[in-house]
Protein backbone atom coordinates (compact mmCIF):
# COMPACT_ATOMS: atom_id res chain seq x y z
CA UNK A 1 0.00 0.00 0.00
CA UNK A 2 0.98 3.78 -0.77
CA UNK A 3 0.09 6.72 1.57
CA UNK A 4 -1.05 9.54 0.56
CA UNK A 5 -0.91 12.36 2.66
CA UNK A 6 -2.33 16.13 2.08
CA UNK A 7 -1.62 19.02 3.52
CA UNK A 8 -3.24 22.77 3.85
CA UNK A 9 -5.00 23.94 0.71
CA UNK A 10 -4.88 20.68 -0.73
CA UNK A 11 -6.60 18.86 2.53
CA UNK A 12 -9.25 21.13 2.37
CA UNK A 13 -9.95 20.58 -1.41
CA UNK A 14 -9.60 16.88 -0.72
CA UNK A 15 -11.36 16.89 2.32
CA UNK A 16 -9.32 14.25 4.24
CA UNK A 17 -5.95 14.27 5.39
CA UNK A 18 -4.79 10.64 3.40
CA UNK A 19 -5.73 7.91 1.73
CA UNK A 20 -4.00 4.31 0.30
CA UNK A 21 -3.37 3.57 -3.26
CA UNK A 22 -2.88 -0.67 -3.34
CA UNK A 23 -0.64 0.20 -7.10
CA UNK A 24 1.37 -3.01 -6.61
CA UNK A 25 5.66 -3.07 -5.87
CA UNK A 26 6.66 0.04 -7.48
CA UNK A 27 5.00 2.62 -9.63
CA UNK A 28 5.44 6.15 -11.30
CA UNK A 29 4.19 9.22 -9.66
CA UNK A 30 2.46 9.88 -12.88
CA UNK A 31 0.45 6.65 -12.55
CA UNK A 32 -0.08 7.55 -9.11
CA UNK A 33 -1.50 10.84 -10.04
CA UNK A 34 -4.06 9.20 -12.48
CA UNK A 35 -5.33 7.03 -9.95
CA UNK A 36 -6.03 10.23 -7.72
CA UNK A 37 -7.47 12.01 -10.59
CA UNK A 38 -10.58 9.23 -10.87
CA UNK A 39 -11.76 10.25 -7.59
CA UNK A 40 -10.32 13.87 -7.04
CA UNK A 41 -9.79 15.21 -10.16
CA UNK A 42 -9.64 19.29 -8.75
CA UNK A 43 -6.47 17.71 -6.42
CA UNK A 44 -4.87 15.96 -9.67
CA UNK A 45 -5.28 19.32 -11.23
CA UNK A 46 -3.32 20.71 -8.77
CA UNK A 47 -0.87 18.38 -8.47
CA UNK A 48 -0.58 18.53 -12.25
CA UNK A 49 0.24 22.46 -12.03
CA UNK A 50 3.43 23.35 -11.06
CA UNK A 51 2.88 24.58 -7.76
CA UNK A 52 2.96 21.75 -5.69
CA UNK A 53 6.23 19.85 -4.55
CA UNK A 54 5.79 15.90 -3.71
CA UNK A 55 7.95 14.23 -0.97
CA UNK A 56 8.27 10.17 -0.92
CA UNK A 57 9.22 9.66 2.81
CA UNK A 58 10.36 12.73 3.76
CA UNK A 59 12.58 13.57 0.93
CA UNK A 60 11.48 16.18 -1.86
CA UNK A 61 11.43 14.31 -5.69
CA UNK A 62 11.15 14.79 -9.24
CA UNK A 63 7.99 14.27 -11.60
CA UNK A 64 9.51 11.29 -12.85
CA UNK A 65 9.92 9.64 -9.72
CA UNK A 66 9.25 5.72 -8.69
CA UNK A 67 6.83 5.06 -5.76
CA UNK A 68 7.55 1.45 -4.13
CA UNK A 69 4.94 -0.35 -1.88
CA UNK A 70 4.86 1.04 1.60
CA UNK A 71 6.02 4.33 0.57
CA UNK A 72 4.85 7.57 1.93
CA UNK A 73 3.99 10.07 -0.84
CA UNK A 74 2.68 13.33 0.18
CA UNK A 75 1.79 16.36 -1.95
CA UNK A 76 3.01 19.92 -0.66
CA UNK A 77 1.38 23.34 -1.20
CA UNK A 78 3.64 26.01 -1.56
CA UNK A 79 5.64 26.80 2.20
CA UNK A 80 4.81 29.51 3.99
CA UNK A 81 6.22 28.92 7.40
CA UNK A 82 8.84 31.16 9.01
CA UNK A 83 6.62 34.53 9.96
CA UNK B 1 5.26 28.24 30.96
CA UNK B 2 8.58 26.90 30.83
CA UNK B 3 9.53 24.89 28.03
CA UNK B 4 11.85 21.82 28.02
CA UNK B 5 14.74 22.59 25.80
CA UNK B 6 16.21 19.25 25.07
CA UNK B 7 16.64 19.72 21.47
CA UNK B 8 17.93 22.87 19.42
CA UNK B 9 14.83 22.05 17.03
CA UNK B 10 11.62 21.64 17.93
CA UNK B 11 8.64 22.19 16.95
CA UNK B 12 5.85 22.93 19.29
CA UNK B 13 2.08 24.26 20.37
CA UNK B 14 3.10 26.53 23.67
CA UNK B 15 5.55 29.40 23.38
CA UNK B 16 9.13 29.99 24.04
CA UNK B 17 11.16 31.72 26.38
CA UNK B 18 14.25 33.64 24.21
CA UNK B 19 16.15 34.12 27.50
CA UNK B 20 15.79 30.51 28.40
CA UNK B 21 16.71 29.68 24.62
CA UNK B 22 19.39 32.07 24.72
CA UNK B 23 20.72 30.49 28.22
CA UNK B 24 20.70 26.79 26.66
CA UNK B 25 23.00 28.13 23.48
CA UNK B 26 25.51 29.43 25.66
CA UNK B 27 26.23 26.21 27.28
CA UNK B 28 27.71 25.20 24.45
CA UNK B 29 31.14 27.03 24.79
CA UNK B 30 32.84 29.64 27.16
CA UNK B 31 33.94 31.64 23.31
CA UNK B 32 30.62 32.73 22.35
CA UNK B 33 31.06 36.29 21.65
CA UNK B 34 28.28 37.21 19.49
CA UNK B 35 24.26 35.56 19.67
CA UNK B 36 21.98 37.02 17.01
CA UNK B 37 18.26 35.83 17.24
CA UNK B 38 15.38 36.13 15.04
CA UNK B 39 11.87 36.47 16.16
CA UNK B 40 9.00 36.05 13.77
CA UNK B 41 6.00 36.73 15.49
CA UNK B 42 2.07 37.35 14.00
CA UNK B 43 1.98 41.01 12.70
CA UNK B 44 -1.91 42.48 12.06
CA UNK B 45 -1.43 44.05 8.74
CA UNK B 46 -1.36 41.57 5.33
CA UNK B 47 -1.39 42.89 1.98
CA UNK B 48 -3.72 45.58 3.61
CA UNK B 49 -6.02 43.07 4.78
CA UNK B 50 -6.15 43.10 9.13
CA UNK B 51 -5.81 39.65 10.32
CA UNK B 52 -7.53 38.23 13.61
CA UNK B 53 -5.59 35.22 13.91
CA UNK B 54 -2.69 32.94 12.52
CA UNK B 55 -2.94 29.13 12.23
CA UNK B 56 0.17 27.22 11.50
CA UNK B 57 0.54 23.74 10.41
CA UNK B 58 3.34 21.61 9.49
CA UNK B 59 4.25 18.04 8.27
CA UNK B 60 5.54 16.34 11.26
CA UNK B 61 8.95 14.53 10.92
CA UNK B 62 10.09 15.96 7.65
CA UNK B 63 9.47 19.70 8.70
CA UNK B 64 11.79 18.45 12.10
CA UNK B 65 14.03 16.81 9.39
CA UNK B 66 14.47 20.00 7.79
CA UNK B 67 15.21 22.32 10.44
CA UNK B 68 17.92 20.02 11.32
CA UNK B 69 19.43 19.84 7.94
CA UNK B 70 19.46 24.04 8.37
CA UNK B 71 21.24 23.97 11.96
CA UNK B 72 23.60 21.43 10.41
CA UNK B 73 24.60 23.86 7.14
CA UNK B 74 24.74 26.87 9.17
CA UNK B 75 27.21 25.70 11.80
CA UNK B 76 29.40 24.26 8.52
CA UNK B 77 28.97 26.90 6.06
CA UNK B 78 29.27 30.24 8.23
CA UNK B 79 31.15 28.85 11.02
CA UNK B 80 29.38 29.42 13.69
CA UNK B 81 29.56 27.28 17.43
CA UNK B 82 25.65 26.44 17.55
CA UNK B 83 22.15 26.95 16.63
CA UNK B 84 18.64 26.81 17.60
CA UNK B 85 15.59 26.60 15.35
CA UNK B 86 12.07 26.36 17.22
CA UNK B 87 8.41 26.96 15.43
CA UNK B 88 4.81 27.14 16.67
CA UNK B 89 2.20 25.56 15.59
CA UNK B 90 -1.54 26.16 16.09
CA UNK B 91 -3.18 29.10 16.86
CA UNK B 92 -1.26 32.24 17.18
CA UNK B 93 -2.81 35.53 18.14
CA UNK B 94 -1.43 38.96 16.56
CA UNK B 95 1.95 39.81 18.84
CA UNK B 96 2.48 36.95 19.55
CA UNK B 97 5.84 34.59 18.90
CA UNK B 98 5.68 32.42 15.87
CA UNK B 99 9.57 31.13 15.31
CA UNK B 100 12.80 31.75 16.94
CA UNK B 101 16.23 31.36 15.62
CA UNK B 102 19.25 31.73 17.99
CA UNK B 103 22.37 31.65 15.98
CA UNK B 104 25.36 31.44 18.36
CA UNK B 105 29.30 32.68 16.83
CA UNK B 106 32.89 33.79 18.56
CA UNK B 107 32.35 36.93 16.71
CA UNK B 108 28.92 38.99 15.35
CA UNK B 109 29.48 38.67 11.36
CA UNK B 110 29.14 34.96 11.11
CA UNK B 111 25.98 34.86 13.54
CA UNK B 112 24.14 37.57 11.48
CA UNK B 113 25.09 36.09 7.92
CA UNK B 114 23.57 32.32 9.37
CA UNK B 115 21.03 33.64 10.95
CA UNK B 116 19.57 35.57 8.23
CA UNK B 117 20.75 32.85 5.99
CA UNK B 118 18.46 30.04 8.14
CA UNK B 119 15.09 31.83 7.87
CA UNK B 120 15.38 32.59 4.22
CA UNK B 121 15.78 29.06 4.03
CA UNK B 122 13.43 27.59 6.96
CA UNK B 123 10.82 29.56 4.60
CA UNK B 124 11.88 27.76 1.35
CA UNK B 125 12.31 24.01 2.11
CA UNK B 126 10.66 23.18 5.38
CA UNK B 127 6.81 22.08 4.82
CA UNK B 128 4.66 24.79 7.32
CA UNK B 129 1.91 26.53 6.23
CA UNK B 130 0.23 29.16 7.91
CA UNK B 131 -3.38 30.17 7.69
CA UNK B 132 -5.02 33.97 8.15
CA UNK B 133 -7.95 34.77 9.31
CA UNK B 134 -9.25 37.55 8.27
CA UNK B 135 -13.25 38.90 8.58
CA UNK B 136 -13.45 37.63 4.93
CA UNK B 137 -12.62 34.28 6.40
CA UNK B 138 -10.09 32.32 6.28
CA UNK B 139 -7.30 31.69 3.58
CA UNK B 140 -4.18 29.55 3.32
CA UNK B 141 -1.16 31.60 2.54
CA UNK B 142 0.43 30.65 -0.88
CA UNK B 143 3.85 32.65 -1.01
CA UNK B 144 6.93 33.70 1.17
CA UNK B 145 7.86 37.42 0.39
CA UNK C 1 16.52 40.35 39.13
CA UNK C 2 14.45 42.46 36.74
CA UNK C 3 15.35 45.82 35.29
CA UNK C 4 12.99 48.76 34.48
CA UNK C 5 12.18 49.03 30.85
CA UNK C 6 11.76 53.14 31.17
CA UNK C 7 13.89 53.98 28.00
CA UNK C 8 14.74 52.18 25.15
CA UNK C 9 18.61 53.55 25.42
CA UNK C 10 20.28 52.14 29.09
CA UNK C 11 23.90 52.17 30.16
CA UNK C 12 23.15 49.87 33.17
CA UNK C 13 25.77 47.75 35.98
CA UNK C 14 22.40 45.17 36.44
CA UNK C 15 22.08 42.34 33.93
CA UNK C 16 19.35 42.43 31.45
CA UNK C 17 16.02 40.49 30.34
CA UNK C 18 16.04 40.08 26.72
CA UNK C 19 12.52 38.62 26.93
CA UNK C 20 11.45 41.31 29.05
CA UNK C 21 13.23 44.04 26.62
CA UNK C 22 11.63 42.38 23.34
CA UNK C 23 8.25 42.28 25.21
CA UNK C 24 8.52 45.64 25.67
CA UNK C 25 9.57 46.80 22.33
CA UNK C 26 6.69 44.64 20.54
CA UNK C 27 3.95 47.57 22.40
CA UNK C 28 5.61 49.91 20.22
CA UNK C 29 3.05 48.53 17.03
CA UNK C 30 0.85 45.38 16.17
CA UNK C 31 2.41 45.59 13.15
CA UNK C 32 6.07 44.09 14.01
CA UNK C 33 6.54 41.17 12.19
CA UNK C 34 10.54 40.22 12.46
CA UNK C 35 12.64 41.52 15.59
CA UNK C 36 16.56 40.77 15.23
CA UNK C 37 18.33 40.60 18.72
CA UNK C 38 22.22 40.83 18.42
CA UNK C 39 23.41 39.67 22.15
CA UNK C 40 27.31 40.30 22.67
CA UNK C 41 28.34 38.22 25.87
CA UNK C 42 32.01 38.01 27.23
CA UNK C 43 34.40 35.35 25.42
CA UNK C 44 36.79 33.61 27.07
CA UNK C 45 39.61 33.57 24.56
CA UNK C 46 40.78 37.11 22.86
CA UNK C 47 44.01 37.02 20.70
CA UNK C 48 45.01 33.58 22.14
CA UNK C 49 45.20 34.56 25.88
CA UNK C 50 42.57 33.31 28.35
CA UNK C 51 40.34 36.15 29.91
CA UNK C 52 39.29 35.82 33.25
CA UNK C 53 36.87 38.77 33.35
CA UNK C 54 35.66 42.28 31.82
CA UNK C 55 35.40 45.88 32.80
CA UNK C 56 34.05 48.51 30.88
CA UNK C 57 33.05 51.98 31.83
CA UNK C 58 31.58 54.93 29.56
CA UNK C 59 31.33 58.36 29.34
CA UNK C 60 27.94 59.27 31.24
CA UNK C 61 25.78 61.36 29.49
CA UNK C 62 27.71 61.13 26.05
CA UNK C 63 27.22 57.28 25.62
CA UNK C 64 23.80 57.65 26.14
CA UNK C 65 23.75 60.34 24.00
CA UNK C 66 25.33 58.20 21.04
CA UNK C 67 23.28 55.29 21.71
CA UNK C 68 19.91 57.72 21.18
CA UNK C 69 21.79 59.15 17.90
CA UNK C 70 21.87 55.61 16.57
CA UNK C 71 18.69 54.19 17.66
CA UNK C 72 16.74 57.42 16.01
CA UNK C 73 19.37 56.98 12.91
CA UNK C 74 18.23 53.14 12.44
CA UNK C 75 14.85 53.71 12.59
CA UNK C 76 14.83 56.72 9.84
CA UNK C 77 17.59 55.29 7.11
CA UNK C 78 16.55 51.61 7.76
CA UNK C 79 12.54 52.19 8.25
CA UNK C 80 12.33 50.07 11.21
CA UNK C 81 9.80 50.47 13.85
CA UNK C 82 11.77 50.45 16.65
CA UNK C 83 15.21 49.81 18.48
CA UNK C 84 16.24 49.37 21.70
CA UNK C 85 20.02 49.83 23.16
CA UNK C 86 21.81 48.33 26.25
CA UNK C 87 25.11 48.02 27.62
CA UNK C 88 26.25 47.12 30.61
CA UNK C 89 29.38 48.99 32.30
CA UNK C 90 31.34 47.54 35.57
CA UNK C 91 32.46 43.75 35.91
CA UNK C 92 31.54 41.04 33.81
CA UNK C 93 32.21 37.63 33.96
CA UNK C 94 33.01 35.03 31.11
CA UNK C 95 29.67 34.20 28.97
CA UNK C 96 27.66 37.09 30.95
CA UNK C 97 25.16 39.72 28.86
CA UNK C 98 27.67 42.50 27.79
CA UNK C 99 25.04 44.38 25.25
CA UNK C 100 22.08 44.08 23.43
CA UNK C 101 20.10 45.86 20.46
CA UNK C 102 16.99 44.72 19.53
CA UNK C 103 15.81 45.82 16.09
CA UNK C 104 11.59 45.41 15.51
CA UNK C 105 10.49 45.84 11.80
CA UNK C 106 7.11 44.94 9.94
CA UNK C 107 9.68 42.58 8.02
CA UNK C 108 12.80 40.83 8.65
CA UNK C 109 15.18 42.68 6.26
CA UNK C 110 15.14 46.17 7.39
CA UNK C 111 16.05 44.69 11.23
CA UNK C 112 18.48 42.65 10.23
CA UNK C 113 20.34 45.37 8.57
CA UNK C 114 19.40 47.66 11.18
CA UNK C 115 20.96 45.47 14.08
CA UNK C 116 24.09 44.85 12.41
CA UNK C 117 24.50 48.35 11.56
CA UNK C 118 23.75 49.62 14.69
CA UNK C 119 26.21 47.10 16.31
CA UNK C 120 28.91 48.73 14.24
CA UNK C 121 28.00 51.72 15.18
CA UNK C 122 27.89 51.65 18.57
CA UNK C 123 31.27 49.98 18.30
CA UNK C 124 32.93 53.22 16.05
CA UNK C 125 31.16 56.20 18.14
CA UNK C 126 30.08 55.49 21.54
CA UNK C 127 32.69 55.94 24.09
CA UNK C 128 32.86 52.81 26.13
CA UNK C 129 36.17 50.95 26.92
CA UNK C 130 36.72 47.69 27.86
CA UNK C 131 39.53 46.34 30.19
CA UNK C 132 40.58 42.93 30.12
CA UNK C 133 41.52 40.75 32.63
CA UNK C 134 44.30 38.22 31.79
CA UNK C 135 47.07 35.94 34.36
CA UNK C 136 49.51 38.66 33.12
CA UNK C 137 47.41 41.30 34.17
CA UNK C 138 44.74 44.26 33.20
CA UNK C 139 44.78 45.87 29.71
CA UNK C 140 42.54 48.53 28.49
CA UNK C 141 41.77 47.22 24.44
CA UNK C 142 42.65 49.49 21.93
CA UNK C 143 40.98 48.61 18.94
CA UNK C 144 37.20 47.33 17.40
CA UNK C 145 37.36 44.41 15.31
CA UNK D 1 37.48 77.17 34.44
CA UNK D 2 37.43 74.55 31.62
CA UNK D 3 36.91 71.04 32.79
CA UNK D 4 39.10 67.89 31.10
CA UNK D 5 37.85 64.44 31.85
CA UNK D 6 40.45 61.58 31.13
CA UNK D 7 39.00 57.41 30.22
CA UNK D 8 40.23 54.44 30.34
CA UNK D 9 43.88 53.97 29.48
CA UNK D 10 44.44 57.89 29.66
CA UNK D 11 42.74 58.39 33.00
CA UNK D 12 45.50 55.45 34.16
CA UNK D 13 48.50 57.70 32.79
CA UNK D 14 46.97 60.27 34.16
CA UNK D 15 46.38 59.42 37.71
CA UNK D 16 43.09 61.48 37.75
CA UNK D 17 39.50 61.50 36.28
CA UNK D 18 39.91 65.28 35.62
CA UNK D 19 41.34 68.66 36.49
CA UNK D 20 40.67 72.05 35.68
CA UNK D 21 42.29 74.65 33.89
CA UNK D 22 42.00 79.16 33.89
CA UNK D 23 42.28 79.57 30.44
CA UNK D 24 40.14 82.94 29.84
CA UNK D 25 36.95 83.69 28.41
CA UNK D 26 38.16 82.00 24.62
CA UNK D 27 41.09 79.46 23.85
CA UNK D 28 42.25 76.46 22.05
CA UNK D 29 42.59 73.07 21.98
CA UNK D 30 46.60 73.48 21.05
CA UNK D 31 47.14 75.83 24.08
CA UNK D 32 44.61 73.59 26.25
CA UNK D 33 47.33 70.76 25.28
CA UNK D 34 49.81 73.45 25.84
CA UNK D 35 49.05 73.58 29.37
CA UNK D 36 48.85 69.82 30.32
CA UNK D 37 52.01 69.21 28.82
CA UNK D 38 53.78 71.69 31.28
CA UNK D 39 51.92 69.04 34.69
CA UNK D 40 51.63 65.45 32.36
CA UNK D 41 53.81 65.35 29.15
CA UNK D 42 52.90 61.76 28.84
CA UNK D 43 49.35 62.45 28.16
CA UNK D 44 50.23 65.59 26.25
CA UNK D 45 52.20 63.45 23.91
CA UNK D 46 49.30 60.47 23.80
CA UNK D 47 46.56 63.64 23.00
CA UNK D 48 48.93 65.08 20.33
CA UNK D 49 49.29 61.38 18.65
CA UNK D 50 46.46 60.27 16.09
CA UNK D 51 45.10 58.09 18.60
CA UNK D 52 42.87 60.36 21.27
CA UNK D 53 39.43 61.78 20.10
CA UNK D 54 38.65 64.94 21.95
CA UNK D 55 34.75 66.01 22.82
CA UNK D 56 33.48 69.73 23.82
CA UNK D 57 30.91 69.43 25.89
CA UNK D 58 29.52 65.54 24.42
CA UNK D 59 30.72 66.28 20.71
CA UNK D 60 33.44 65.43 18.73
CA UNK D 61 35.62 67.58 17.55
CA UNK D 62 38.49 68.51 15.20
CA UNK D 63 42.18 69.81 16.24
CA UNK D 64 41.43 73.12 15.74
CA UNK D 65 38.38 74.00 18.64
CA UNK D 66 37.88 76.63 20.05
CA UNK D 67 37.17 75.92 23.59
CA UNK D 68 35.54 78.26 25.69
CA UNK D 69 35.12 78.98 29.20
CA UNK D 70 32.99 76.24 31.33
CA UNK D 71 33.56 74.23 28.70
CA UNK D 72 34.11 70.01 29.64
CA UNK D 73 36.63 68.93 27.62
CA UNK D 74 37.02 65.46 27.38
CA UNK D 75 40.20 63.22 25.77
CA UNK D 76 38.68 59.41 24.62
CA UNK D 77 41.41 56.28 23.69
CA UNK D 78 39.87 54.39 20.94
CA UNK D 79 36.71 52.73 22.09
CA UNK D 80 36.12 49.07 22.57
CA UNK D 81 32.40 48.64 23.70
CA UNK D 82 30.05 46.66 22.12
CA UNK D 83 31.50 43.10 23.20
Amino acid sequence: MITVKYFASLRNVAGKEEEQFDLGNETTLEKLSDEIEKTAPKISEMIRGNNVMVSVNLNVVQPGAIIKDGDEVAFLPPFSGGC
Amino acid sequence: MSTALESNIRIQREDFVITDEIEAIKKASRNIGGIVTFLGTGRELSKGENISQLNFEHYPKMAEKKLEEIRQQAIKDYGIIEMSIIHRIGEIEIGENIVLIVAAGEHRKEAFKACEWAITELKRITPIWKRETTSTGEVWVQDTP
